[in-house]
């Protein structure tokens, strides 16, 4: 094993509170009778519906088209009817609209199972696949995977990294999957570097999480695959791509490229497992793995969700809550949103879905900046969070953007740490929205 | 005595003589043609280079009159004659005539009280920072978050808080600059006539039910002015009433008495 | 179900905070100052904690006067107690009231209202208190009161003996000194000043047993047997408070150890040529224990508001300080330098602020391949 | 005509509001006297120089008419010397490097560009006179804050057994020096400067 | 006086703008922002350099040998008025990049006092040529240092929420204020044990 490395600047360490899920196994969730499936579930423009209000819908089958080049198709996970076409709020606070399906359970059923043989395949009909099947990353930021997988001419791809961090507290999704479906990820990534023709394959692990370690090294050692494990120091945020380049193979990306510039892609446990089962299965994005967790949920654990399943439903499952949480939260607590309408659908990218007691959410009343410099040293990006706070909230939005307000990915370590509890990763957004808004 | 008397008359003419000499010759030599506009501005300043203005002297200033727009009312010493003189030059005829002025004014009723809240929002207190997270904590999309980004944004003052938790526009104080209009999420905030008798306090394009459901004050698209008031000029499009102010209206105060959630109201 | 979840709080992201907040700060700063305090009023007598209790209530009410005034920031921060604190920490033990009452109006209401209260002010506003009062009523802040071992040794009541300060004495005689003598230490003690039985004892000790050479005008300095400001005179409880809050890590060390580090060294370096012994022979554990130095260092330099963010800036501000507070000690016409120092330097945040700035991810240059 | 008299008393105050000559009021704010001394010599610059500038505005030609005006007010700005050092030296001594500043104070200048360069001399008189002494006044106003706070005393002119200083009780024995140094200007400066900005918005409205 | 006395007194311990008030209205005006601050700052040491040298040849060889010292205050200024507006063109025409750094912020200096102020200094010290003009930088140098902290701290100022009347000019002068108090620790005694 190599020596446990990480990222040089910035991040926090919050507490992970993983034991409430790490050894739950993955459960199946049945489909509910309704399910809702918004078609702007990734990074970039939403899809554009190509089904009704009435229509009869098969499993699988594609109900929304990609509308441009960084966009992604949508596939409808039941066999059924559809309701209507409405608009709804998304966790992430944009409007979107989405298809309502009543979903009929038999034709729904999981049928026969479909076994390509990846190592006959060729790379270009791979990354099709992969399109056709709207996979996308599943670490959270949801861009669409084929767009990555695509090496533009000119560049070559020297790794495949893949992401197994899972840096956010609460969130043992990944985790899971490692320890459950090891070896289906380990040949993921395997046709991942395949189709981006890589030579090295590196999976980033913080150490934390030494079963999943254990499970897939065993699995490299039994199959002698190609592949080596990176054991990562716990630091937040290390799953993000470029902490995790940094981490992994100790380059930086520059501002404004991207990880294949320095030759890389980084793709998620869950997508690489989705991208396997995409490929050998034939299986679209459907369902995905959802840690449901945090104080106020009576039973928390793992759950395997069909997309569009209401999160009433899961934390149903749950047996409901334990106290009245103070805040619900979709995805992890660092980067995740607060929604408060539970019939909120689950995501491709619905990593998690936490209820928060006021205890663990730790609100505090906001106070007076007092340049302690502590969101200036976390901040992973090398920027001032204090200096752009302070700039916009004077609506000096041009001297925030000179100040590399567009290199901010909001992962949240300056509003971590900042012990006036200043909504600093709001203004950062607010920033962004508002410079855009002048143009 | 005398030869003291000559000497400092010659010394000071001399030297008066020589740096006028100097400088006008220099001047000729040196000469660099430069914006005749930024030279005209610079005359009309009083050359008093204080620095009052916040740029390095008059011809600083001037330069940032003419390249850069710079406001041309920050001369002290200048005062009023100076911005007359500077705006004939920059062709900045004050604005006005014939057009009617106009006023901006808060196209909502709703506030704590009648409107219905989904979540509690814990944030920067500013109308677009709070519109990121689910366009607002109001049920009612279309609604007045009353956090008052229009109030730090008014140039003159002229936007309040009032006790109720409602925004008011003081249309005596207003200048019509429509900064309030451009930096509002919402769109609530709406330019109507100085002039104006009435207004329609609602600016949701929901419909009728879950008008009613959000707020108890908004416009649920009944179409009773419309109908029942035909001279008055109003129009519902898209389940929202809107007067048409350019023509003489009749029953208009009729049509407000009639409104159902009386979101027809006196523009004060 | 979903009906008990009507007012779920929406924030924008993180979910989840740390637990420290800027009053939890406020308040470990002013516990680990305690220490020092006691040790002053026990050192000085009651009387001086009258002087803490006039300063910290003067900040306080003018604190809750501005809070409501201006509708903003909050007495419970804690943020007013630590000036009031940091204030009468600064004056003689036996300082006339109104000079604490002025210092710390001043620190309140000129140094921090006028810029918009916590956070805004630019400049440290305790320690400008303190320069305001010093150069209006230079008298009344350069008198002062005997430390009480003194009373032990010349058997008068402790109130009643007035005596100088150790660094105003070496001050004083260096004016016309010449020859060579070895340190400020030896100095003194040929000068007559007094030094407490107890530091005898131990002094003879240390000769004694182990065989070191401790001067025990050094062990006075260090456990605070001298005379001086309150809160400053014990170098061992205030060190005990800054190790407290670096632990917690309110403190960070670039700060302290900058400034520490580049004063030694220089007082190393000069700090012997005016006893005669030439270059490289200075006593810095005298120069390190004596005066405002600890409290400056620990507690002053490193308050947050007005010191830089980046770490770099830190050690450019602590060297910074270190330097000046050299320069105004061995050379300068006061006897102290500490808090001039630092204000000198707060003076320069805004700058270091602006121009040292971290390195931006992803824009150092490439290095081997590519 | 009375409007040019009274609104550089407080409308357009110059130092208050205009912010010009800033430098010779703190420089000279340390004593009652200065402040008067000081107050007097600018008058009388200002006047003559409003005097000439209006009368010869017409014959000097507009590219070298700011030189032409600095010559103007030299001359005068010499006279005060002059007259101060042969009458009134130890009051010369105190104002110090000032006195001949007096051709930099941008009051003088400014009133003479911005104001006799278009106006009448009768007028332009007023003018003078009404930005003299409203100069005047806040220097009067800056330098009893700072003496009586700073050193204890207000002093004036000495007459007959009078030595010219008022004594403050209780201050004169502990004054807040810091008042007089050049921090206390500073500072006086800024807060009566917020006192005017607070005023005049309240007056306002 | 030795030249690195003159530097240190004018630099710090009778800096212009914080201990004689010379040159307040740019110090005041131009301190919004510390790019026209620095640009100040160093037209303003590079007038008074020049002035200061040029002042001096005036005041020796032309007023004294003539007994005309009385005229020194209207001389000087001429000169410095000519001086700026000549600096201003030459620089113009030799170096565009120069002028536009500083050029802009040439006119300004006429009339600060700061700079007939060294001159005058310079003579009721009796400065030799070279002193003068070592005096005129520091000076200049002293008054860059103070606009440019200051710019500073406004610029940081305006970020904060700083109590409507007190916002622009009085805080900054409050500030200069503080940074005065601060700069009393420089004082001539300082100066006399550094340099023995």
């Amino acid at each position: 094993m190599r020596k446990i490395s990480t990222f040089s600047k910035g991040g926090v360490h919050p507490a992970d509170r993983k034991d409430l899920t790490c050894t739950k196994e993955i459960v199946r969730l049945p489909i509910p009778e309704i399910i809702t499936v918004p078609f702007s579930q990734h990074l970039g423009v939403p899809a554009i519906p190509n089904v009704k209000k009435g229509d009869a819908v098969e499993r699988g089958q594609k109900i929304g088209d990609a509308a441009g080049f960084i966009s992604a198709d949508i596939h409808s996970p039941v066999a059924g009817k559809v309701l209507e076409i409405k608009e709804l709020f998304l966790p992430n606070g944009m409007k979107a609209k989405a298809a309502v399906i009543e979903v009929d359970q038999e034709r729904s059923a999981l049928t026969g199972k479909i076994e390509n043989d990846w190592t006959q395949m060729d790379p270009q009909e791979m990354v099709a696949k992969v399109k056709d099947l709207g996979i996308v990353g599943m670490g959270g930021a949801t861009f669409p995977a084929n767009v990555k997988f695509t090496v533009p001419k000119g560049k070559k791809a020297e790794y495949v990294v893949i992401n197994g961090v899972e840096c956010e507290p609460y969130l043992t999704s990944d985790h899971r999957l490692m320890l459950e479906k090891g070896d289906k990820i380990l040949q993921g990534s395997m046709m991942i570097a395949k189709m981006v023709d890589a030579k090295k394959i590196i999976i980033g692990i913080e150490k934390n999480k030494p079963d999943a370690m254990d499970n897939l090294e065993r699995l490299i050692e039994q199959n002698s695959y190609p592949i080596e494990i990176q054991p990562l120091k716990l630091k937040y945020p290390q799953g993000d791509e470029k902490q995790l380049l940094k981490a992994t193979i100790g380059k930086e990306i520059q501002s404004g490229t991207l990880p294949i510039d320095i030759g890389a892609v980084v793709s998620n446990v869950g997508s690489t497992f989705a991208v396997y089962e995409a490929i050998t299965n034939d299986k679209p994005l459907i369902e995905r793995v959802v840690t449901v967790s945090g104080g106020a949920i009576k039973n928390p654990g793992n759950f395997l969700v069909t997309i569009g399943t209401p999160i009433q439903t899961i934390i149903d499952a749950c047996d409901g809550f334990s106290e009245t949480p103070d805040k619900m939260i979709a995805g992890g607590p660092m980067m995740g949103f607060g929604f408060y309408d539970l019939q909120t659908p689950v995501m491709k990218g619905t990593s998690g879905v936490l209820a928060l007691t006021k205890k663990e959410s730790i609100k505090g009343e906001q106070s007076a900046c007092i340049s302690c410099g502590r969101c200036v040293q976390a901040c992973p990006m090398g920027l001032q969070p204090t200096k752009l706070y302070k700039n916009i909230k004077k609506a000096n939005y041009d001297t925030a953007m000179a100040m590399n307000l567009l290199d901010c990915k909001e992962c949240g370590c300056c509003a971590f740490i900042c012990p006036a509890k200043l909504p600093l990763v709001q203004s950062m957004r607010l920033g962004k929205r508002m410079s855009r808004k002048k143009k | 005595m005398i030869l003291n008397i000559i000497y400092a008359f010659l010394t000071v003419s001399v030297l008066g003589t020589l740096f006028g000499f100097g400088l006008a010759f220099a001047s000729k030599k040196l000469a660099i043609k430069k914006d005749e506009r930024v030279l005209a501005v610079e005359d009309a300043l009083p050359s008093a280079n204080c620095g009052a203005c916040g740029f390095a002297g008059c011809a600083a200033y001037a330069d940032a009159i003419v390249n850069a727009a710079a406001d041309i009312t920050l001369c002290a010493p200048g005062g009023a004659t100076t911005q007359v003189a500077i705006a004939e030059i920059m062709g900045l005829e004050a604005t006005g005539g014939d057009s009617v002025k106009m006023v901006a004014r808060v196209h909502c009723f709703g506030n704590d009280e009648t409107s219905k809240k989904d979540f509690s929002y814990d944030g920067i207190l500013d109308c677009n920072a709070a519109a990121i997270l689910f366009q607002g904590d109001k049920s009612c999309k279309y609604g007045c978050l009353a956090l008052g980004s229009c109030i730090t944004v008014c140039p003159v003052d002229a936007i309040t808080k009032g006790e109720d938790g409602r925004i008011n526009v003081d249309k005596e104080v207003c200048i019509g600059c429509e900064k309030c209009v451009t930096v509002c999420p919402t769109g609530v905030m709406k330019m109507i006539p100085y002039d104006a008798d009435y207004f329609i306090a609602c600016n949701s394009n929901d419909k009728g039910a879950a008008v009613k459901r959000a707020c108890t004050v908004g416009c649920i698209g009944c179409k009773i002015c419309e109908r029942k008031f035909p001279e008055a000029g109003y129009t519902v499009k898209n389940f929202l009433s809107e007067i048409d102010y350019t023509i003489e209206p009749e029953g208009r105060d009729k049509a407000a008495e009639a409104c159902p959630t009386s979101c027809i109201r006196i523009a004060d | 179900m979903s009906e008990e979840l009507k007012d779920l709080r929406i924030e924008s992201s993180p979910q989840i905070r740390h637990k420290d907040t800027t009053s939890k700060i406020m308040w470990a700063v002013i516990i680990a100052l305690l220490p020092s305090g006691i040790w002053g009023v026990i050192n000085f007598g009651w009387y001086s904690l009258v002087v803490i209790a006039v300063s910290i209530i003067t900040a306080v009410a003018l604190e809750y006067l501005f809070c409501r005034v201006l509708d903003k920031g909050s007495l419970l921060d804690g943020s007013a107690i630590l000036t009031g604190l940091l204030v009468a920490y600064n004056m003689p033990p036996n300082v006339v009231l109104y000079v604490p009452i002025i210092a710390t109006a001043f620190a309140i209401a000129v140094v921090k209202w006028s810029f918009g209260g916590l956070g805004a002010n630019w400049i440290n506003p305790a320690l400008a208190g303190r320069a305001f009062v010093f150069f209006s009523w230079t008298g009344a802040m350069t008198t002062w009161t005997a430390p009480r071992s003194w009373a032990a040794i010349s058997g008068a009541s402790v109130d009643s003996v007035s005596s100088a300060t150790m660094l105003s004495t070496v001050k004083t005689t260096l004016l016309d000194f010449s020859g060579t003598v070895d340190g400020p230490a030896q100095l003194l003690i040929d000068q007559g000043y007094l030094v407490s039985n107890f530091a005898q004892n131990i002094s003879s000790w240390f000769s004694g047993t182990l065989n070191w050479d401790i001067s025990p005008i050094h062990v006075d300095l260090f456990l605070g047997n001298v005379s001086g400001c309150i809160g400053e005179v014990s170098a061992l409880f205030l060190i005990i408070g800054g190790i407290a809050l670096f632990k917690k890590k309110i403190i960070t060390w670039q700060i302290p150890l900058s400034y520490i580090g580049v004063f030694t060294i220089l007082v190393w370096i000069f700090g012997g040529l005016d006893y005669g012994t030439g270059y490289f022979s200075g006593d810095i554990w005298f120069h390190l224990f004596s005066g405002g130095l600890m409290l400056g260092a620990l507690f002053m330099a490193t308050d947050m508001v007005t010191s830089p963010t980046t770490p770099k800036g830190m050690i450019i501000f602590g060297a910074g300080a270190g330097f000046l507070t050299f320069l105004f000690r061995i050379y300068g016409s006061l006897p102290e330098g500490v808090s001039l120092a630092i204000l000198l330097m707060n003076i320069f945040v805004p700058m270091i602020d602006r121009y040292i700035v971290p390195v931006r991810f992803g824009t150092k240059k490439k290095r081997g391949a590519a | 005509m009375l409007k040019e008299f009274t609104k550089g008393i407080f409308k357009e105050n110059p130092i208050f509001v205009i912010l010009l000559g800033l430098c010779p009021t703190l420089g000279v704010s340390t004593m009652v006297i200065n402040a008067l001394g000081m107050g007097a010599g600018v008058i009388f610059v200002l006047t003559f120089s409003n005097i000439f500038v209006a009368l010869l505005k017409d014959f000097i030609p507009t590219k070298v008419r700011i030189p032409s005006y600095i010559v103007i007010i030299a001359s005068f700005v010499t006279i005060v010397e002059m007259v101060m050092h042969a009458y009134m030296p130890s009051l010369f001594a105190s104002l110090g490097v000032f006195v001949p500043l007096i051709v930099v104070n941008c009051i003088i200048l400014g009133r003479a560009e911005g104001f006799a360069n278009q106006n009448g001399v009768l007028v332009s008189i007023l003018d003078a006179l009404g930005m003299g002494i409203g100069f005047t006044l806040s220097l009067l106003l800056i330098s009893l804050i700072r003496e009586v706070l700073g050193s204890g005393t207000i002093t004036l002119f000495a007459m007959g057994s009078f030595d010219g200083v008022i004594e403050i009780p209780l201050l004169f024995n502990a004054p807040m020096r810091i008042i007089s140094l050049s921090a206390g200007a500073l500072l006086v400066m800024g807060y009566l400067k917020a006192f005017f900005n607070w005023y005049s918005s309240r007056a306002r409205g | 006086m030795s030249y690195i006395a003159i530097v240190i007194t004018f630099v710090f311990i009778n800096n212009f703008i914080l201990t004689q008030f010379l040159g307040l209205c740019p110090f005041i005006g131009v301190s919004k922002n510390t790019e026209s601050a620095i640009g100040m700052g160093f037209a303003v040491t590079f007038v008074m350099a020049i002035a200061s040298v040029v002042t001096w040849l005036v005041y020796y060889y032309v007023l004294i040998p003539l007994g005309l010292t009385y005229l020194q205050t209207i001389t000087f200024i001429l000169v410095i008025a000519s001086l700026v507006q000549l600096v201003e063109m030459i620089v113009q025409k030799i170096s565009p990049p120069l002028y536009k750094a500083l050029g802009i912020f040439l006119p300004l200096i006429t009339t600060n006092c700061a700079v007939l102020g060294i001159a005058l200094i310079n003579v009721t010290n009796s400065y030799g040529l070279l002193e003068s003009f070592v005096a005129g930088i520091s000076a200049g140098l002293g008054f860059l240092l103070a606009i440019v902290l200051m710019a500073n701290i406004r610029e940081r100022l305006d970020l904060e929420d700083v109590p409507k009347p007190l916002q622009g000019v009085p805080v900054a002068f409050i500030s200069g204020g503080l940074m005065a108090l601060a700069f009393m620790a420089f004082d001539k005694a300082l100066l006399t044990n550094l340099l023995g």
